[in-house]
Order: C-alpha cells, then sequence, then structure tokens
C-alpha cells in the first residue's frame, strides 16, 4: 500500500484533496488493483485447468477462441456468464441467495491483502498476517452456507451442509500445519516469514527440515479440501448433488462462485508458497547467480506450480465419500500435523 | 494400527501412481480433431442422408414395404400405352410414373434396409451427414419433382409430334 | 450399517434429469442426513413400445428397433434377436457368418465395458477415464463404421447372414487394434481399479449376495461380480462359443465382501481382456464364405414360440417370440438384463449413503433404453 | 433333467393339476391350472432334482381367446431350463403372485399388469411400471386402440 500511496503522490492536486479520500484513496486504488490482477490470474487460471484436464485426456481443449490454443476462450465464457439472466428461484430467500456469492468472493478476495507479492508489494503488512488468512479464508463457508440454505433446493443444502462440515474439519489440520512454520520464524507476519526464508532454495521451510515438509503435505492436502477441489469435491460433487450448492445459480451470481473457487485456489497456494516456498525469495542463491527475475513474477511462478498440482491431482483421482473425508481429516491429518507440531517444536528448542 | 500404517502407504503409493499415469499422458498426442475445419473421410459404406436417383427409379415401393418407420412416401401411376418406353440404368423397364417420392429424413432410422430392397438400386445412403435444418418439414426431401417436370415435358413434346 | 431412522425422513428425487442417473431414471430418496432410508426407483421415462412395435413390423425390420434397446452394446441386442428367429426357422449360417458375428459381438461387448468403466469413473469423481475409455472406444467404433457404415446403432446382423461382407484389410486393423488395447486397459487399472481411493469408494459398497442376485433373476457381469460362475456363451453356447477358449472371470471380493461394487467393476474390466483373447481366435478361425448365402427370401417361421437367451454386456438377454405364421411376430417379449437388475436396486442400496447410491447405481451399468424398451 | 422328465415329474406330483405338456417343442413347456401357480412354483424351486432358482422371463401373451402368463424357469445349479404357461380368461385374468418364490416376479408381475392388465394376486406393489399411472387401457392387448391424445398432449 505505500508504493501505491506513493504513486498516487504524482497526482496533480492531490494534497488538495480532503483527508478522508486521501485516506481512503489508496485502499481503494490497491483494492482495484489486487481486484484485477486476481481477475486475470483466474481466468488465467481457468484456462490453465482446461488445458492441462485436456492434455491429460488426450483432448486438445479450447483451441478457437482469441486464435492462440483457445487463450480468449475463458474470457468469452466470463463475458457470457456476464450477460446471461439471472435467475432467482421463486421460492428462494432472495436477500441470502442475492448476498451469498458476493460473501464466498469476499472470502476470498480479502485474505489477499496480507499476502506479500514481492519485497514492498503487499497491501498491509499485519503482525497477525496468518490468523489473519486462517480467519477471513474461512468466511466463504458462511456464504456457502448460504447459498445453500437460500436456493431452497435439497442438494444445494446438501451442498451447504457438506462444505460447512468439510472446511470447519480441514481448517484444524491446516492451521496445525501452519504452525509449524511460524514455530521457528517466532512470528505471525507473512512479511517476516518471507524474509526469514531469503537467500536461496535450502533456506525455504519446505527444504529446511524433513518435519515441515510433511507439515506441507499436509497443509497442502488439507488446503485442496477446504478450497473444494476433487479429491475433495464433495460439496459439488456433480455426479451426486448435481452441483452443489450452486445448483440454482446462474449467470454473474454463478460467475462470482467460479472466481471465488479459483480465488480460493490462489490463495491456499499463495499461503503455500509464502510459508513454504519462500514467497518472492529467489530460487538460486545471490552469491551464485545474478537475481535477474522480480519477485513478484518468481512469486506469481511458485503460486502457479502449486495450482499446477492441485490440477494434477483432481485431474486424476477420484472422489472421496463424505464419511472418509472426516476419517481422512480427523484420523490421519490431524495426528500426523499434531506430531509434526510436536517435533518441529522438540527442533527449535533443543537444536 | 499396522493396518492403519498400511493403508496410510498404500493410498499414498497409488495415489502417486495414479498421478504418474495422468503425467504421461500429459504429453501423448491427443486424439482430437478440430471438427469444422478438419473433417474425417467417411467410410464408403457410410449410413447418413438417403438419396433416390429418380430416373432410375421403377416406383415398385419396395423400399416403402422394407422401411420400418415408414418414412417413405411414394405415389405413382402408371405410364401409358402410347408412351415411349424408358428404361433404368440397369435395364428394367419403367413401368410406373412416381409422382412423389418423399423421404422424410426426420423418421429415418438409418437402417438401411430399404436400400437392399431396390432392385434397381436407385436408392442409396449418402456419406452426407450435415443437413440439420431449423425447420423439421425442411427434412423431407421430395425426390419426384424433377420427374414431374421432366416427364411432363416430353408429352408435349409427343403432342407436337 | 445398521441405523435407526426414526429421526425425519427427507425425499430427495435423484432424476430424471440427474447427471448420475446413466437416462432417465427416478430414484425416490428417502434420506436421513447422509444416509438412504430407502431408495426407489421408478423406470419408464424412456418406454417406446419396443414390443408392441415389433408386432406391428416384418421380421426382419425388428432388428433395427432392437439397436435402440441397449444403444451401448447394439450389435449384441441384435444378435440375440436374431439368433433367436434362426433357431425358430433352423437356419444355419455358415461359419464367416458365424465368426464375424462372434468379431462384432465382442468387439461390441469391449466397447460397452468401455462406457461402463469410464462413467463409472465418472461416479465416483474421476473425470479422466472417461476420456481415455472413450477414445479406445472411438476405434471400435470406426471398425464398425467401415465394416457396416453406423457408429451406434447398425442393423448389422441380419436374420440367416449379415449386412456386409468385412473389408479387405479389416482383420489387420482389428488385431493391430487389439495390439494397441491390451495394454490401455492395464492404463486404466493404474489411474483407476487400482486407485486406493477408488476401492475404499467401492470395495464395502452394494453388496450383492449369491442368493439375493440369483432370487432378482441378476445376470451377466452383475451375477458374475458375485462370485457365480455363469455365462451363457460357455453355459448355453451359441455361435460355437463352446470351441472357443477363455476363461469366465468371476468376482472374488479382494478388497471386501464378494459381491460388492469393486468386484462387479473388475468383472467387467476382466471380461474386456477376454474379449480380446476371443477375438484373436475368432480371427483364426476365418474362413472364406458368403454371408448372404443363407438370407432367406420371406423371413416366415412356423407357428410357435421360443425363448433364447445370449450373453449381452450386461447380462442375458432373452428374446421370447410368439409365431402364429405369418410374416409378423405375434407376440415379441424381451427379458432385459438391467430390468431384473434394477429390481434388485432397492434392495441393495438400503442404508447406503447418497454417494454410494451412485455408486451403486454405476456399478449395475444400466442402460435405460433397455430396461424402459 | 431333460424336458421329458421335468414334465413326468411335475405331472406326477399335480395330476391333473397340470393340464397339457409338450416337452417336445422348441420350448419345453407345461400349462399349469391358474390357481395351483404358487403351488407349483414352490415346488420347483424347492425340489432338489428340479431346483428352479432364476425366474428368466415372466411375460403375458394376449391369444384373443384368452391371456396367457409364461413363465421361463432356469436352475443355476442344473443349467436346465423349464416354461410354464397359465390360460387366463380375456375378461378377468387374475393369477396368484410368484412374488414370494422369486424376487424379480415382482417387476415383471408389474410389468405384466401394465401392460395387459393381469391382475397378480397377493402383489406388495401392483402399480403400472412403464406407462404412466393414469394410462387408460393395456396397450399389449391385441384390441388395443391407441389414444389419440394423453393429458392434452397428442400422442
Amino acid at each position: 500500500m505505500e508504493s501505491i500511496a506513493r504513486l498516487l503522490q504524482f497526482i496533480p492536486r492531490y494534497d488538495a484533496l480532503p483527508g478522508i479520500v486521501r485516506a481512503l484513496l489508496p485502499v481503494l486504488v490497491s483494492c482495484v488493483v489486487i481486484f484485477a490482477a486476481l481477475a486475470i490470474a483466474v481466468l488465467f487460471a481457468v484456462w490453465l485447468e482446461r488445458k492441462v484436464s485436456a492434455h491429460i485426456q488426450d483432448r486438445l481443449g479450447p483451441m478457437y477462441v482469441g486464435g492462440w490454443h483457445g487463450w480468449a476462450q475463458t474470457l468469452a465464457d466470463a463475458l457470457k456468464l456476464l450477460l446471461k439472466e439471472d435467475i432467482v428461484p421463486a421460492s428462494a430467500d432472495r436477500l441470502l441467495y442475492k448476498m451469498a456469492p458476493f460473501i464466498v468472493f469476499l472470502g476470498a478476495f480479502a485474505a489477499f491483502v496480507v499476502v506479500p507479492f514481492g519485497a514492498s508489494s503487499f497491501v498491509s503488512d499485519l503482525n497477525i498476517g496468518v490468523l489473519y488468512i486462517v480467519a477471513v479464508g474461512s468466511l466463504s463457508v458462511i456464504g456457502i452456507i448460504m447459498a445453500g440454505w437460500a436456493s431452497n433446493n435439497k442438494y444445494s443444502l446438501y451442498g451447504g451442509m457438506r462444505a460447512a462440515a468439510q472446511i470447519i474439519s480441514y481448517e484444524i489440520p491446516s492451521t496445525i500445519a501452519i504452525m509449524t512454520v511460524i514455530i521457528p520464524v517466532g512470528s505471525l507476519s507473512m512479511v517476516d516469514i518471507v524474509n526469514a526464508q531469503k537467500g536461496g532454495i535450502q533456506h525455504w521451510f519446505l527444504f529446511r527440515n524433513p518435519f515441515i515438509f510433511l507439515a506441507f503435505i499436509v497443509y497442502f492436502i488439507a488446503s485442496l479440501a477446504e478450497v473444494n477441489r476433487t479429491p475433495f469435491d464433495i460439496p459439488e460433487a456433480e455426479s451426486e448433488l448435481v452441483a452443489g450448492y450452486h445448483t440454482e445459480y446462474s449467470g454473474m451470481r454463478f460467475a462470482f462462485f467460479f472466481l471465488a473457487e479459483y480465488a480460493n485456489m490462489f490463495l491456499v497456494a499463495s499461503v503455500a508458497t509464502t510459508l513454504f516456498l519462500g514467497g518472492w525469495t529467489q530460487i538460486i542463491p545471490a552469491s551464485i547467480a545474478p537475481q535477474l527475475v522480480p519477485g513478484p513474477i518468481l512469486f506469481f511462478l511458485k503460486v502457479l506450480v502449486i495450482i499446477f498440482l492441485q490440477m494434477w491431482l483432481r485431474w486424476s483421482l477420484p472422489r472421496l465419500r463424505v464419511d472418509q473425508l472426516m476419517y481422512l481429516s480427523w484420523k490421519v491429518l490431524l495426528p500426523i500435523s499434531l506430531v509434526l507440531v510436536l517435533s518441529v517444536g522438540w527442533l527449535a528448542v533443543y537444536w | 494400527m499396522l493396518n492403519y500404517f498400511k493403508n496410510l502407504g498404500l493410498g499414498s503409493v497409488t495415489v502417486l501412481k495414479s498421478m504418474g499415469v495422468a503425467w504421461r499422458h500429459l504429453f501423448t498426442r491427443s486424439v482430437t480433431l478440430q471438427y469444422p475445419t478438419e473433417k474425417w473421410t467417411m467410410p464408403e459404406r457410410s449410413r447418413a442422408r438417403l438419396f433416390n436417383k429418380i430416373e432410375d427409379c421403377i416406383g415398385c415401393g419396395q423400399c416403402v414395404r422394407a422401411c420400418p418407420t415408414n418414412c417413405i412416401t411414394i405415389k405413382t401411376e402408371k405410364r401409358g400405352k402410347d408412351e415411349p418406353e424408358i428404361f433404368a440404368s440397369d435395364g428394367t423397364a419403367i413401368k410406373l410414373r412416381t409422382l412423389t417420392y418423399d423421404i422424410d429424413m426426420a423418421l429415418c432410422c438409418y437402417c438401411g434396409l430399404c436400400t437392399f430392397s431396390c432392385p434397381t438400386h436407385c436408392l442409396t445412403m449418402t456419406g452426407e451427414y450435415e443437413y440439420s435444418v431449423y425447420d423439421k418439414d425442411e427434412h423431407i426431401y421430395h425426390f419426384a419433382k424433377d420427374k414431374l417436370a421432366t416427364s411432363k415435358a416430353p408429352k408435349e413434346k409427343v403432342d407436337i409430334a | 450399517m445398521e441405523v435407526d431412522y426414526s429421526g425425519d425422513v427427507m425425499t430427495l428425487n435423484m432424476g430424471p434429469q440427474h447427471p448420475s442417473t446413466h437416462g432417465v431414471l427416478r430414484l425416490e430418496l428417502k434420506t436421513d442426513g447422509e444416509i438412504v432410508a430407502d431408495a426407489i426407483p421408478h423406470i419408464g421415462y424412456l418406454h417406446r413400445c419396443f414390443e408392441k412395435h415389433a408386432e406391428n413390423v416384418d421380421y426382419p425390420a425388428v432388428v433395427p428397433y432392437t439397436d435402440r434397446m441397449d444403444y451401448c452394446a447394439a450389435m449384441n441386442m441384435e444378435l440375440g434377436y436374431v439368433l433367436t428367429v434362426e433357431k425358430l426357422m433352423g437356419i444355419q449360417v455358415n461359419n464367416r457368418v458365424r465368426c464375424i458375428r462372434i468379431i462384432m459381438a465382442e468387439l461390441d461387448r469391449i466397447a460397452s465395458h468401455l462406457i461402463a468403466a469410464g462413467t463409472y469413473g465418472n461416479d465416483i469423481g474421476s473425470f479422466t477415464p472417461f476420456l481415455w475409455c472413450f477414445r479406445d472406444r472411438e476405434t471400435i467404433l470406426d471398425l464398425f463404421e467401415e465394416t457396416c457404415g453406423a457408429r451406434l446403432l447398425y442393423n448389422y446382423n441380419w436374420i440367416g447372414g449379415l449386412m456386409y461382407d468385412l473389408k479387405p484389410g479389416f482383420e489387420k486393423r482389428l488385431i493391430e487394434f487389439i495390439d494397441y488395447f491390451e495394454p490401455q486397459v492395464d492404463k486404466l487399472n493404474t489411474l483407476l481399479s487400482d486407485n486406493y481411493i477408488f476401492i475404499k469408494r467401492t470395495a464395502a459398497v452394494g453388496i450383492l449376495s449369491p442368493e439375493t442376485a440369483i432370487s432378482y433373476g441378476v445376470t451377466g457381469p452383475n451375477l458374475r461380480g458375485s462370485g457365480v460362475k455363469f455365462d451363457v456363451r460357455k453355459d448355453e453356447p451359441y455361435l460355437g462359443y463352446q470351441d472357443i477358449d477363455f476363461e469366465i472371470p468371476v468376482g472374488k471380493g479382494e478388497y471386501g465382501p464378494l459381491g460388492s461394487c469393486w468386484d462387479r467393476y473388475m468383472v467387467r474390466i476382466r471380461e474386456v481382456k477376454e474379449s480380446c483373447k476371443i477375438i484373436r481366435q475368432a480371427v483364426a478361425q476365418l474362413t472364406p464364405g458368403d454371408v448372404h448365402e443363407s438370407i432367406p427370401k420371406r423371413v416366415k417361421p412356423p407357428a410357435g414360440d421360443i425363448y433364447m437367451r445370449t450373453e449381452c454386456p450386461r447380462g442375458e438377454l432373452g428374446y421370447y417370440i410368439v409365431s402364429d405364421g405369418s410374416l409378423k411376430p405375434y407376440r415379441l417379449k424381451v427379458k432385459s438384463p438391467c430390468f431384473t437388475v434394477m429390481s434388485a436396486f432397492r434392495e441393495v442400496s438400503r442404508g447406503t449413503m447418497i454417494s454410494d447410491v451412485v455408486a451403486i447405481l454405476g456399478s449395475f451399468d444400466i442402460v435405460l433404453g433397455e430396461i424402459d424398451r | 433333467m431333460t424336458p421329458q422328465e421335468i414334465a413326468a415329474l411335475i405331472t406326477e406330483r399335480f395330476g391333473s393339476r397340470i393340464l397339457e405338456s409338450k416337452p417336445d417343442a422348441i420350448n419345453p413347456w407345461s400349462a399349469v391350472e391358474p390357481a395351483a401357480i404358487l403351488e407349483v412354483s414352490q415346488f420347483l424351486r424347492a425340489d432338489d432334482r428340479l431346483s428352479m432358482d432364476h425366474l428368466e422371463l415372466l411375460g403375458g401373451v394376449d391369444y384373443k381367446d384368452r391371456i396367457e402368463v409364461v413363465y421361463v424357469l432356469y436352475s443355476m445349479k442344473h443349467r436346465h431350463r423349464y416354461t410354464l404357461k397359465c390360460r387366463l380368461p380375456r375378461e378377468a385374468p387374475v393369477i396368484h403372485t410368484v412374488e414370494s418364490v422369486w424376487a424379480v416376479a415382482n417387476w415383471h408381475e408389474r410389468e405384466a399388469y401394465d401392460m395387459f392388465g393381469i391382475v397378480f394376486d397377493g402383489h406388495s406393489d401392483l402399480r403400472r411400471i412403464l406407462c404412466p399411472d393414469d394410462w387408460e387401457g393395456y396397450p399389449l392387448r391385441k384390441d388395443y386402440k391407441a389414444p389419440k391424445s394423453y393429458r392434452d398432449m397428442p400422442v
């Protein structure tokens, strides 16, 4: 935000603006910037998803729109969705029904405030950054339950209920896995965590000790469940619940759910990158090679690797059942993550 | 407890195996055919739109009897004795004038039974498969139209002669 | 699973428009949370009066209608009908017709099982096997198309013969395909069948005990999945299947109780490999001959009734034909394998979860066109 | 067991209640008195020499003067097949259900009821199965005239 505020100084007669505007303008502008960047990234991710799935399945995927390998396909789809009729079921709870997609999106979007994209490109460096992400990130549950309830559709209700149970269960192992990183850093600030990993690949938490590596795997699995991706996509399991909580949605509101799903993917990938893969820091230590790639691009590339991993998993695995999902969370991931935290703590104290 | 870890191990290994197979397929050649720009060649026996070479049709009505869905309508009349003898291309004498020969392709079930029953092989199934229309009545193909026109024309000529 | 259903029971209508009901089937689920207390199937949404139609058209013109019953395995559907009429009329076909019929039936069995396996993966939530299966099925359909001109509804088996002879070079392309295809089955197994999540989803679900299966008249892969070694091809041979060397795969219950969804699924996968074996032998037995040799000019069977069954991919398909000596069947009744399996559905799915209902339905591999006829 | 042996066995057991037997036909069958169908079925199923545990087909046939119910039975144990026929009056075809003997008969009988109007006495759930519940007439009867419309929809 500081850099945006500095940029805003170049606006003529900026100082003459009222104080409240001067206070709010940087916030607004950074919101818009993040939103725009996120929207583009999501469009790209959707395109990538279609391409990855297509090639795994021996297909080509979109090829026509935009010329080169159908790069504009998702743009066209988004435009189409915006132009489509916004249907509200007759017996729906109209207010909740209309609010739900925005709340779902809000959760994903607001969490990006504390993600450091580069050395100085972040909106805010909260000293409780990680806690904030965990808290805001689970806001989407409320939206999903609202959508499931307000649609007045049994399938939606099932989707909403499943999502609530699933996301809340998986918050626990994922948060505990995050703690393995917080223990050696000793700070909840995202910027501090990235700074602690500066200086090349060997300083990333992923490769620092085996316990954190396992914690990364636990976090990755739990985060998959949190963003409802296969093999944990039971809230929207298309072969069981038609489309889960967004069965009744159409047009722009559906687009928002879609956007939120991919924004959530970006969010968990960004958190994983920041915590385990060194965020925007360079891969090769400065002593060996010049550091040419700018931080934000590097960050984006790392995020993409994790997103690709998510897609790869999605297109090669079947879906779990509800009870198996709970089993995995409470009986596998939770004990493992607890053991990992204890081990990391033991290391931090006695090493 | 042992079982727990065994299952955990089995789960991880099979998941990784699945991912491995999927990964290898990322780089295999895709089988997609870019349809409107690329088209596959239809085998010569392809059974799609029916076509009747009306000049060879003797109006026997075998096809109507063979059709399981009654999609062929045929109306004939006897040709006059004074009219010149005409023959189908395989030499069969055409004794009937086909007034209407309509095929409703919307009803057709593409079984091909009519083509086999046709004695002069004038009714054939072509490889033409792109003939969607906006109005389902456009699926009725009138094959006899041209014949009517041509069959009338010589009659006048005969009169003049 | 013993559950007390004293709580509030919610009725959930699954279908007729639902992604995993494989057509227009309606399941009336009485659910208590995720648990299904009762699942009542309602069929008939795809009823096309096949039996009534058959009474009104000539014997040869019934063949295209039989195609439309089980559109995923049309070749086997018409084969059953044609063999029944031939038996009624006492027609003997020559060796070439016999071998080609075996080849086509087994190819169609592979194609049908590929759909079954692919859509089953889709039901369980894995989309990739679906397209891999369809990719290979496409090659089979290409082979069919070059032989008889149609890709789905063939009308290829005629009473007393075949529509066309094979094209020159067909055998070579067929063997090439089989050579290519057999390793693909192992790939599918790695991706889906042996996947731990898949096994967990299917292996202890939808148990159909052998006694229940027989009582409900379940046949084909579903019966063999319950461990009953019964295959019409071996036990009541037609087309000379008795001279062909192949195994009848049965469910063994590797990952749980016998007769689970996984067993039924795996029987199909193993059957695909057996079909490849049969095709290789049938190609070796091909002799020259005229495929139109014994086609009668008029199909006019003597008065009487006959029941005959064949092994189609979804189970035993029986035709009961009453002939009054005219050109049209007096009565034609089809014993449809999916119909009987579907009647066992309620029994099997009681007390499972919603996800299991989908898994059970997929493992039965039903085609609504055949249930409703 | 050969069809001849089966026919002899059930004739011996049930005597005059087996109306007619044609074990030499292409599809060997016996006509059973409708009232005895449940007993005969239970015997065929339970007897160790027969153990007809698989009901392959149950269907009606309209012979214009009568309606026949056809039971095609098969034994998974002995691998033999036999057909039973029951002749019912056309006006009021009623027969006892065999649902208790073969579970699959439930749906088959519903279909026969739907198509021919054969009433199966004691059936647990005798509703139409393929046609809509409020469909009129029994489509596979030979004198059936298809209606012009159903609920104001042209058929």
